[in-house]
């Protein structure tokens, strides 16, 4: 298991929260790649979630992340996600909304490892928001 | 100058261009070949903010950067 | 962290799914308690959660569950449940349908401790469905 | 004979009854003072399994279940 997951529960192991949700993305094992592979664009992935633990704190919860860059061999984690919140309810919700908006939003691109090659995974990727102004 | 950077999957060198608004920046891209079948559907960050829309004034210093389709997780 | 989390991550090592999903659920320090306390009927709690392992198995997800019984201290947990899923849609579903109908449904009792004695939190249980027919 | 047992936080002895439906458990269970504030939000198990309405017979061995309101968690 991500350690990460063990370390986050113990940051707040004093805070009194009653729910704690982790989501943990594995690299799957299927059409033949080898694993997967990301890049990432911090700049933009933080001010995201930055405005994504403004919200949290509004609800009294806290978030927590960690996605992987460069090559992620298979049954390898590749993104973690939890979320603490003092009731249940908000903890469901907040978690699907998080995750949701993470794949939607989230400045990362991924690749199938193939033969050795990064192959760009154009049919499973999402346009962002605003997409097509300069076309 | 703008500096322009294509961001993930898009094989392209940064530019640096004399432009003054998205406008311009949009036909400068439009008439490379490599680019226009990324216009469509990536977005536009200046000075790493997502904007919605081309009315925006550029200014000497301005980083704009063109995201193509995204999948983390 | 409750290791439990760690022992089910490494029995679906392998299992190729790509989404895991732990909810865990802490005592919180509140209305000056001491502790909660916990009643358990396993013959339909075991029923209860047969019937969502084989909801889970028509899904292609694993549903995986424990509960404390008798008393629990602050800050301890008293719940982890878990779904793998090789999907996260269907993994973010399950695990807040799974958990709302484990407060509908589970037949468990819950206590505050509270000087030292188990004081029934009857206002914040729910009658199980059907109930009131002998009434 | 009929066992009934009651769960969590009731405090009561199981009873051996010779009933041979849900009807008539309710009458017994009407007739004792400290059952009255239970059977409104209590449910049935007979033999382990939840039940929906009195319309059941009960027979030689069977255990009945009480069930008051429940939470996990």
């Amino acid at each position: 298991m991500p350690s990460i997951l063990k370390e986050w529960y113990e940051q707040e192991a004093n805070s009194n929260y009653g729910a704690y949700i982790p989501f943990v993305g594995t690299v799957r094992d299927e059409d033949d790649i080898e694993g997967l592979s990301f890049d990432i664009y911090e700049p933009i992935l933080n001010s995201w979630f930055k405005a994504w633990q403004a919200r949290a704190k509004e609800k009294g919860a806290v978030i927590k992340m960690a996605h992987s860059k460069g090559d992620v061999m298979l049954h390898e984690s590749s993104y973690i996600a939890a979320v603490f919140s003092p009731k249940r309810r908000v903890a469901l919700e907040f978690i699907d909304e998080f995750v949701e908006d993470f794949k939607a939003s989230a400045p990362i691109w991924k690749y199938d490892l193939k033969n050795g090659k990064r192959v760009y995974a154009l049919d499973r990727s999402t346009a962002l928001e605003g997409s097509g102004i300069l076309k | 100058m703008v500096r322009v950077e294509f961001l993930g999957p898009i094989q392209k060198e940064p530019l640096e261009l004399d432009i003054k608004n998205l406008n311009e920046l949009a036909e400068v891209l439009k008439s490379d070949n490599e680019m226009q079948k990324w216009l469509e559907n990536s977005a536009v960050a200046v000075n790493d903010m997502l904007v919605s829309s081309r009315d925006i004034e550029l200014r000497e210093g301005d980083r704009v950067a063109i995201l193509p389709p995204v999948c983390g997780g």
